[in-house]
């Protein structure tokens, strides 16, 4: 039984819009969901939840080797346990904001939804109508009423537009638990690079109606929390990756997340905060200069870099021999706390 | 002359009649409202139908279809041993007949206006298509609610015609207090009538505020 | 015993009165539906549960007879036509105030009052081809445009006037053709002893009393 | 005998019924819809009461109310010369009483339904609150609107116990097909009963059907 | 006449939200609306606009010395000439894509919106109804139909959330222009930093209902278009700023933008993608290495750097000398056409 979401797809929504494409999702992290406006990735997860069908569509889904629709059987939306946030809030007008948060919860026996009110700051909103919310408000509501429900996976379509940087901030690492910890993996749809580079495994990319592409994960680097300062916490780059991890020569960064000590963090670095030089840059405002070394000058997906043994894709790399020495002056780090038996 | 049998009897006769309307109207408005069936519109003119024939016409054509001599007619003798014209059973019939409009429309508008993509979110939540219309087409079309409710009973209060016709005004059976007025007014007791009808208009005004002002905290978002 | 009498609008308050006699008469219960005479004719005809039809004319009745729904059929009282007026009318002076005026008469399509009204109308001397009266539905509703002040003149049944009160009336006695109203006892009530002694009961010289007193003319 | 004055006078009655019903029922509903005035259930509740009533018992009070005897008649007589009852313009007056619920009603439920963000939208765009309502408000509200419109119409043309009562039956000035339905089932000439009906109801369905079916490609937005 | 937007307001939203605050926004450029979630940006832009007004709430309006609201006079909302972009699209959904771009426009006398349907690539969803757009394209429907009512400012609740990164790389400038050319002002709340980066010549920073404060214009630099390759144009840091501004010391950077030789463009850079270095930091990935000064250590608005003459503020400097030299690597630059008379 694959540990994935396959699907293949025909839907004609107009004369120029077909959703036509295969293929499958692993079930494990994050999966982003990239691509123009109007090239489908809203109708992609509508019909994965089983939403719309129509007469002359064809549909075949697979979760975990269980037919969602298709010849093998068909599941109806609300037996697919989906913790779908769609891109407006759509919440429901006629109950509290409670009432909204405890719907999906109460039908699937969740009673206790305390840390979603706290990690989303939910409390002074709870007892209000939904009619006055502001619109970050609002998307946090509908968020919330999602993942409330006991999902088994996640569909978020650009579920932080709307959120302010701060917000943003406390919002994406307790996704990241979400997923990370209590194993729930997502398909999240956003244009946001900074939401890519803190969360995504990997991406999907969609263009007119059709798979484009995929793409790894972009430059991250693991590290494990050996100390806090404030609220920070200070990680130390790990060498190498995946279960023999041992601790990098002594790189350390202070990063803004909560996290306990020993506990592995995987922290995105966006691709404007990167900046590659080919001798040591000095004393500068970077988070952290870190030795490393070009692993290939040009793959199959572009260059790669080698930090501390972890092999990491970058846009390009300045000319030097291979296996030269370069520095990364790295500006800023996008944590996200991870799950002990990452693989990334 | 005790009023207490008539004044039953037309409450009952309401109250069964605005029951069993919302009962079939509920589903068939749903489904008018969501279909894209070609033949929706036929059958939505169908639906106002019974409008246009005056009471005691379509009383006389449910009189012909509901006698002995009809199938229908006979199929009810033959089970229950009694006329299905001339009967509460009778008046109910026809009740549903002439209020069937008042009560499908409202209810259509209504959850026209209730998006799909609120439902569709509910779906997610786990809620099955069954439960998403009792937790939120209904509540968020309640005025639709309200209009249907209050249209059909106040209109089976109101309307002698068809019964008169169909229930031959036997007390205590068919005698509802529209006849009583009716009547009045017709033998010329005009002191009988102001009573009555003063008492019909306080009672239902009274009714229907508070049946109104309980709405009033709720209504559709607005902002 | 019950007996369930459907009788014509018309004659309900006399109903009542003999219906109460009857009542104290005999034990027995006497049930009163009324409604327009074509009404209650298509109720009957559809199997309504009526013992006795008192109509409000003769066609009925006879047509009931026809299709064979009766046991027994003669007339029970003839009906009285009188103009009710707010001034002093004369037979004489009549054609030249009624005319122009607003008059008020049941539809003499619909009842046996309002064709007598036409044919009194004619013999007063006015030319009911071009003048326009007001119709209505019976002669209740005759009387009951009268009294709201939305007629000057109106043809009303004799059996009104107690209630009506009107400032003024005037007989047409002979002026129109004989307004028979007849009763039916009808064939389903063949096994009804109340219904028989009913029945007979309105044959009786109390019953006669009574309609009488009503405004009624009685028959021969 | 021809039909025709009947029929003209029939279709003239409830088309100007409901225009005018309309051209009332539209600003109220929607200051209905809009309101937070504490008075608004009262008179939710009084816009019901006309249904409560017989209509010939409506049409008993109507007469009062319009008789020469009456303000309101006498300052009509004075005025043009001819009583109230018993005209086109009384039938209309009364016709307004008894098809208001029906017209205001589903406008209300409608206009309830229009989310008042899409109204200030249109008023940051340039549009007046009057260029507004009809460019937005009235488009959004159509399903309510024909609702409105086919309950009023289509009950005045069925509705004959208050024009009997408040019209008298006079041919070309307030006879209706209603009420020369009603004469021939009284008077046991079904077959003309029949065939007035039938062609009442063809003709009803057929115009309510290419009304229902113009509708439909419209209807509101449901995804 | 003084060409401002001043406004004083007391609107009680709820027990726990009132918006109380008076001020003064300069209608040249753009101005930055940011606060938290909830803290009352879009209650500031309705009431500016005049919807929404209760019984209790107290008003003043003062829009170029006219009077908007309050005891001077009352405009109503249709004849303020805004160009208001609300949070959700908020289309009319009785009409096609073409109606709605047009609502606006005939209201005030405007036939041509080609130019809009141009900017915002409008014209295959001209025809259609609104009820199948996706996301994105509804948000420039709105977009779009704000702008083609020829506004004399625009309120912008966030226009640019759910488009994808090229999209707003393409419609970015085009707002610019608006700003810029046809000299609409324009009021823009947001949460990217980089829209603020890119466009903001101000920003008014709001929290719980109340003004917490002002800031000036994020680093950027000015500099002229000097050439072109390929679709981007090769831009020169100016030496000063204002009118008399002479090339910069050769400093060339190629920029993603559509300008004319000669013209003037500000290029933002966001605050993660500066990197601040003591000594050159040799050969690197920046898009280019600046040679600046530290002009103030600590201002009252904190640090300042002088580049080529134009002095901008920066969040920290490395521990130099008062005066001492420091080197820029510049990561990303957020280019916007300036207007001629630009004071920035
Ligand atoms: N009608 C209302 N009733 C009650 N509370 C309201 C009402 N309107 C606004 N509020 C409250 O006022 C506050 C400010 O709302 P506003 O929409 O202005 O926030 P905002 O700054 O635009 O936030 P966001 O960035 O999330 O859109 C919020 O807490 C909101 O819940
Ligand atoms: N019911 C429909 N009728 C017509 N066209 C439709 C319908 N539903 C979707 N489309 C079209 O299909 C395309 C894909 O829409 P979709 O909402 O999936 O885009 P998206 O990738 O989510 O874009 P965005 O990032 O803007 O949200 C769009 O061009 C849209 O207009
Ligand atoms: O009893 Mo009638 O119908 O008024 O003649
Ligand atoms: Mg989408
Ligand atoms: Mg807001």
């Amino acid at each position: 039984m694959a540990d994935t979401l396959a699907f293949r797809f025909h839907l004609e929504r107009s004369a120029s819009f077909t959703l036509d494409m295969g293929g499958e999702v692993p079930l494990r992290g994050v999966t982003a969901v990239s691509g123009p406006s109007g090239s489908g990735k809203t109708t992609l997860l509508r019909a994965l939840a089983g939403l719309d069908a129509r007469t002359g569509d064809t549909a075949e889904v697979r979760f975990r080797g269980q037919s969602w629709d298709g010849p093998g059987g068909y599941t109806p939306p609300e037996a697919r346990r989906i913790g779908f946030v769609f891109q407006e809030p759509y919440l429901f007008t006629h109950m509290s904001v409670e009432q909204n948060l405890r719907y999906g919860a109460k039908r699937r026996d969740v009673t206790a939804i305390d840390g979603i009110v706290e990690a989303l700051d939910l409390a002074p909103l709870l007892p209000r109508g939904v009619d006055g919310l502001s619109g970050g408000e609002a998307r946090r509501v509908a968020l919330g009423r999602a993942l409330a429900a006991n999902p088994q996976v996640l569909f978020l379509d650009e579920p932080l537009s709307g959120l302010d940087a701060d917000r943003k901030a406390e919002v994406l690492p307790y996704l990241a638990r979400a997923v990370g910890e209590a194993q729930v993996p997502a398909l999240y749809v956003t244009h946001a690079t900074d939401e890519i580079a803190t969360l995504a495994d990997r991406t999907l990319l969609i263009d007119k109606g059709r798979i484009s592409g995929w793409r790894a994960a972009p430059f991250h680097l693991i590290a494990g929390v050996v100390g806090h300062e404030g609220e920070d916490a200070i990680c130390e780059i790990l060498t190498g990756s995946g279960e023999d991890a041992a601790a990098g020569a002594g790189a350390r960064l202070r990063v803004p997340v909560r996290a306990r000590m020993g506990e592995r963090v995987r922290l995105g670095v966006p691709r404007d905060a990167l900046l590659i030089s080919v001798a040591h840059p000095g004393p500068n405002s970077a988070l952290a200069v870190l030795p490393a070394r070009i692993a290939e000058q040009s793959g199959p997906a572009g260059p790669v870099l080698d930090v501390f043994g972890q092999r990491q894709p970058v846009a390009t790399v300045p000319e030097t021999g291979e296996g030269g020495r370069v520095w990364l002056s790295v500006l800023r780090v996008l944590p996200r706390p991870e799950r002990d038996d990452s693989d990334s | 002359m005790s009023l207490w049998p008539v004044i039953s009897l037309t409450l009952q006769l309401a109250a069964i009649t605005t029951i069993i309307l919302m009962a079939f109207a509920i589903p068939f408005a749903w489904w008018l409202a969501r279909t894209r069936a070609r033949i929706r519109p036929l059958l939505e003119a169908v639906t106002s139908l019974p409008l246009v024939l005056p009471p005691t016409v379509l009383g006389f054509y449910l009189l012909i279809l509901m006698s002995p001599d009809s199938p229908l007619g006979a199929l009810w003798l033959s089970a229950t041993g009694e006329t299905l014209t001339f009967s509460f059973t009778g008046l109910v019939i026809a009740s549903l007949f002439y209020s069937l409009p008042f009560a499908v429309q409202p209810l259509q508008t209504a959850f026209m206006a209730v998006p799909q993509t609120t439902i569709d979110t509910a779906r997610t939540l786990g809620a099955t298509s069954r439960d998403a219309f009792f937790s939120i087409t209904m509540p968020l079309a309640r005025r639709g609610f309200l209009t249907a409710a209050v249209l059909t009973f106040a209109h089976t209060i109101g309307e002698f015609g068809v019964i008169l016709m169909v229930g031959g005004n036997i007390p205590g059976r068919t005698r509802v207090i529209s006849i009583e007025i009716f009547t009045a007014v017709e033998t010329l007791d005009y002191a009988t009538a102001h009573v009555l009808s003063a008492g019909l208009l306080v009672f239902s005004f009274l009714v229907l505020t508070v049946v109104y002002a309980l709405n009033r905290n709720g209504g559709t978002r607005i902002g | 015993g019950e007996v369930t009498i459907a009788v014509a609008s018309n004659f309900l308050p006399a109903a009542e009165l003999l219906a109460e006699a009857f009542e104290t008469e005999t034990d027995d219960a006497v049930v009163l539906t009324h409604g327009s005479t074509g009404q209650i004719f298509a109720q009957i005809v559809s199997g309504a549960p009526f013992d006795i039809f008192l109509a409000a004319d003769d066609a009925r009745p006879a047509e009931l007879a026809a299709r064979g729904l009766t046991a027994d059929v003669r007339p029970y009282a003839l009906g009285r036509l009188v103009l009710v007026s707010r001034e002093a009318v004369t037979r004489e002076a009549a054609a030249e105030m009624v005319t122009g005026a607003n008059v008020a008469l049941a539809d003499p399509l619909v009842a046996p009052y309002g064709l007598a009204a036409t044919a009194a109308m004619e013999g007063l001397g006015m030319d009911t081809a071009t003048f326009q009266p007001i119709l209505v539905g019976n002669v209740g509703q005759a009387a009951t445009v009268f009294r709201t002040g939305n007629a000057d003149f109106a043809f009303v049944a004799a059996s009104l006037l107690e209630r009506l009160d009107p400032p003024h009336v005037l007989d047409l006695t002979g002026l129109y053709p004989e307004i028979r109203q007849d009763g039916t006892l009808l064939a389903r009530a063949s096994e009804n002893a109340t219904a028989a002694a009913f029945w007979a009961f309105l044959g009786s010289d109390a019953a006669a009393e009574i309609i009488a007193a009503s405004g009624f003319d009685l028959p021969e």
